[in-house]
């Protein structure tokens, strides 16, 4: 079933791509996503149900604007950090426990974190993310715990667990 | 036609990969094939007639007088090249049948020495100069993947050196290609030839570009340095190929096509070209004779041997560009011509005999070895033959050729080169006196009791390649050199002709 | 690459889970695009050789995400070099062809109907040789990689024993 | 012009990493150098003052072309320095096998 999803979603992409609907290019697209499948198939996620579920992508689309908004914030926020005469840094690495069970929604809980400016996901390591963070605001983890992870973690939950 | 060159020895070297993990020994017979197919093609068109072959890859037919097609060219000067390739090719091809036995991965040397073979082909029929480039990275990639091929340390070492002088010097060649294609808006060989502007800086300073690259891949006098340790360091057959074939196609060839056809022949550059090919004469020969290494020695006389090419053709250069006696010009080329044959077949042989020494007693030292003759015979005629060969005692061929040019040489008033032409031959020949003294003659050692003849394949190989260093004498008269030397030469007396055939200009 | 399902656990080989998942999500659509540019080669810039080195680095990617053993390694890497060699082969055999087929006998003569321009589906033989260099340049780019990778572990190998 | 003297002293660089640089590592980064500054020079030479890229597409089969030629052999040489580049490289970790070091002075198995 993985490999029909792969295969779905390689088609999809090769018709955005030429953008086209000529039937040569669609058989020709049909070829090419078959190869792909064959060779890619049997790497390619294990919990292909999430892509037939499509309050899935609404939920994704929320935490999407979410992101952005919490990036535009950061932005702000280290801006205010770099520009300031007194340089207010106070750098550090937090270990950060989430309650993720699933690989794919640690891996953008990471990805986020990365992104959003002033943390940087360093390693996962089971339930623990390790984060460089420009400001440790607190030693508390419930307190740092709830800034950094809290704030996708109950979207993303909603998105892929 | 000519596309067959291409085609066969790709095609051998690719069938060979394929096929190598379930018949490994399916490349030996492959290369023999192609490489038998190809002499007796060449032999076909020798004998067919001088006229010039020409091919336009893709059937793109000119437009407006421009050759915009790929050219393949097959002429007098080319099919000389080719015989040499395809029969030294041949021979040494069939020699490491049983040679490459102690190797693993053979069909890996043999697909290599597949594409090596196509490259030194596609380099001499090229038509136009960057496909000429082109093929002369194939072979030279080859050959450095070759040189390396027993993975020892001093393999290793000489590939390194060998890869980075090669490597700078196809730089230049494509820089040399540049600054040609900026002056010309060709890359068509006969088309530049008529296109190069009057520009005398402009001309000199590609010629000195070109010269360097190529002399460089040639070995000349003062880029000789890598020489020295790719080939004798390589394995004995691959000696063999690089210094017979592979320096002389795509080092000398192309200098003399270039500077002969190419480019409007130039006082300064013809006395270049002849000074070079002195010096590396000189230099060259009297690097060989300190030497113990046996294939070390004989790499150095390689450097002294091209110098005597490369000087025949360049009294022949002088002459042409002074309009002096056109006679004495054809006698200095075809010296020269004849010299490359010659050279080919002597010092493959004496590679190959060296090869076949280590083969059973495991050293290159001279001074290790002695009384060899007794226990091998064949080696040890053979590379007498050689020896007397590429010191030019006749009846044997090496004789004729240096006489030609040495004759040129008196006759056109070069009286210096002469003497040093005769000087280099008579240091040449006490350098192989001590190889002989030393390695075949004399007592035996103690640890080389017990060692036999060399297989077949490889005794067979030295014997042909011996009665062909005294066949090819037959070359100086004069209904012989009707068929091969005189439509090379004729080639390049003609230095405006070739664009005119070519390109019908 | 062979089907092996090991591409899916967690094994301490190799780089951490955020970058296994999204080389797991990237990978096809990597080599999907390297097709994309192969097959479009005539049309657009691009072509045998820029495809093929796309398609070569979603394979390097998976490799170094995922780790490499040894003996997989070996094998594929012989694999990979028979491919290699048969397409180069076929590149030979279809500019033979011309030589065949044509009336005019022609090294690499294009024997095929060109069709109109700017389809997919024209050119003659030029998309397949597109086509051909691009498996040839994939297959022999992974191969060197692996190749290099092969050195590296061995020595490892060594080390260790 | 200026662009061409920098390439010029591009090929520079290249070449004396080459000649001084003793490790060998360094004198394949050497060699890669001198190899980007001539196939930079190749390009500058088929550059046409305002010239748009060499596709033949509707609407723009008048318009002025850079030179393709200079590109296509670009292509092709980087295929080859891509080749020669990786077998270096092997001969060069081989090396570091046997020696234990990238360093050219440690290596003196050929002399004379």
């Amino acid at each position: 079933m993985k490999y029909i999803t792969l295969f779905i979603s390689m088609l999809l992409l090769w018709l955005l791509l030429t953008f086209n609907l000529h039937s040569a290019n669609i058989i020709i697209g049909v070829i090419v996503s078959l190869i792909v499948t064959l060779l890619f198939g049997h790497s390619f996620l294990t919990n292909w149900k999430l892509f037939y579920n499509p309050v899935r992508y609404l939920w994704a689309v929320v935490y999407l604007i979410v992101f952005i908004w919490e990036c535009v914030k950061a932005n702000f926020d280290v801006a205010y950090r770099v520009l300031s005469p007194r340089m207010p840094i106070k750098p550090g690495i937090v270990k950060v426990k989430c309650s993720l069970k699933t690989d794919i929604a640690k891996t953008f809980l990471a990805n986020s974190i990365t992104m959003t400016p002033g943390t940087i996901t360093v390693d996962v390591i089971s339930d623990c993310l390790y984060v460089h963070w420009i400001y440790v605001s607190s030693r508390d983890p419930k307190v740092y715990n709830k800034r950094i992870v809290g704030r996708f973690e109950k979207l993303l939950k909603k998105v892929f667990e | 036609m000519i596309v067959l060159y291409i085609i066969v020895p790709l095609s051998a070297a690719f069938l060979t990969v394929i096929f190598g993990k379930w018949l490994p020994t399916l490349g030996k017979y492959l290369l023999n094939a192609a490489l038998l197919f190809l002499t007796g093609l060449t032999l076909y068109l020798i004998i067919a007639g001088p006229e010039a072959l020409i091919y336009r890859v893709g059937g793109f037919a000119d437009v407006a007088d421009v050759p915009i097609a790929i050219f393949l060219v097959i002429d007098g000067f080319t099919k000389i090249l080719l015989l040499i390739v395809s029969l030294v090719g041949l021979l040494v091809a069939f020699y490491s049948v049983s040679y490459t036995k102690q190797y693993t991965g053979e069909e890996k040397f043999y697909a290599l020495f597949s594409l090596m073979l196509a490259g030194m082909y596609g380099v001499i029929i090229a038509g136009d100069i960057f496909n000429l480039y082109v093929f002369l990275e194939i072979a030279s990639i080859a050959s450095y993947a070759l040189v390396s091929f027993g993975i020892e340390k001093h393999q290793l070492e000489a590939t390194f050196k060998y890869q980075v002088l090669g490597g700078v010097s196809s730089l230049i060649i494509l820089t040399g290609i540049g600054f040609l294609y900026w002056g010309t808006g060709t890359l068509n060989l006969a088309d530049i030839a008529t296109q190069l502007p009057d520009h005398n800086i402009y001309n000199l300073f590609v010629s000195v570009l070109l010269i360097g690259g190529f002399g460089l891949k040639a070995a000349m006098f003062p880029f000789h340095s890598w020489l020295p340790d790719a080939h004798s360091s390589a394995p004995s057959p691959i000696s063999a190929m690089l210094s017979g074939v592979l320096i002389k196609a795509v080092g000398i060839y192309v200098i003399i096509r270039l500077f002969f056809n190419v480019f409007a022949l130039n006082y300064q550059i013809a006395v270049a070209i002849t000074v070079l090919g002195t010096m590396s004469m000189i230099i060259g020969v009297l690097l060989a004779v300190g030497q113990w290494d046996f294939k070390r020695l004989l790499a150095y006389h390689s450097i002294s041997q091209m110098g005597y090419v490369v000087l025949g053709v360049g009294i022949g250069m002088l002459l042409l560009t002074t309009g002096k006696d056109e006679k004495i010009a054809a006698l200095a080329i075809s010296g020269g011509l004849f010299h490359l044959i010659n050279h080919s077949l002597f010092k493959g042989l004496l590679f190959l005999n060296a090869g076949s020494v280590e083969y059973r007693t495991g050293t290159r030292d001279l001074r290790k070895m002695g009384g060899l003759a007794k226990k091998m015979p064949v080696t040890a005629g053979s590379s007498f033959v050689a020896s007397m060969s590429i010191s030019g005692i006749p009846p044997f061929n090496g004789f004729f050729s240096k006489v030609i040019i040495i004759i040129a040489a008196v006759q056109a008033g070069f009286y210096w080169l002469a003497l040093f032409a005769v000087l280099v031959s008579v240091i040449t020949l006490a350098s192989f006196t001590k190889v002989l003294k030393y390695g075949f003659s004399g007592k035996i050692h103690s640890q080389h009791e017990k060692i036999k003849e060399v297989p077949f394949s490889m005794s067979f190989s030295m014997t042909l390649l011996a009665v062909l260093c005294l066949v090819t004498s037959l070359l100086i008269l004069p209904g012989v050199r009707q068929v091969f030397l005189t439509p090379a030469v004729d080639v390049l007396i003609e230095t405006v002709q070739y664009s005119g055939t070519v390109v019908g200009l | 690459m062979k089907k092996n399902e090991n591409y899916n656990q967690e094994t301490t080989k190799g780089m951490t889970i955020v970058v296994k998942k999204i080389c797991q999500f990237m990978a096809p659509v990597i080599f999907l695009f390297g097709i994309y540019i192969t097959f479009h080669g005539h049309l657009t810039p691009g072509g045998g050789f820029t495809g093929g080195v796309i398609m070569a680095s979603a394979f390097i990617l998976q490799i170094l995400s995922n780790g490499s053993i040894l003996e997989r390694l070996r094998s594929e890497k012989w694999r990979l070099e028979l491919t290699e060699s048969i397409a180069i082969f076929c590149f030979l055999t279809l500019a033979v062809l011309g030589l065949v087929l044509t009336a005019y006998s022609v090294f690499f003569a294009n024997f095929l109907d060109r069709g109109t321009f700017g389809q997919l589906v024209s050119g003659g033989i030029i998309p397949i040789g597109n086509i051909i260099i691009g498996v040839e340049v994939c297959a022999a780019i992974s191969s060197i990689f692996i190749a290099l990778l092969i050195f590296k572990d061995e020595e490892d190998e060594e080390e260790s024993r | 012009m200026i662009l061409f003297i920098l390439c010029f002293i591009l090929f520079m660089i290249g070449l004396y990493g080459v000649l001084i640089q003793r490790n060998l590592i360094k004198i394949i980064i050497g060699i890669a150098i001198m190899e980007y500054s001539v196939l930079f020079f190749l390009i500058l030479i088929g550059y046409v003052e305002g010239g748009t890229v060499p596709i033949i597409s509707e609407g723009f089969e008048q318009a002025l072309f850079v030179d393709p030629l200079p590109q296509a052999m670009v292509l092709t040489a980087i295929v080859i320095g891509l080749a020669t580049k990786a077998l270096m490289l092997s001969v060069a970790i081989r090396l570091y096998k046997k020696y234990g070091s990238f360093d050219i002075r440690e290596m003196k198995s050929l002399k004379g």
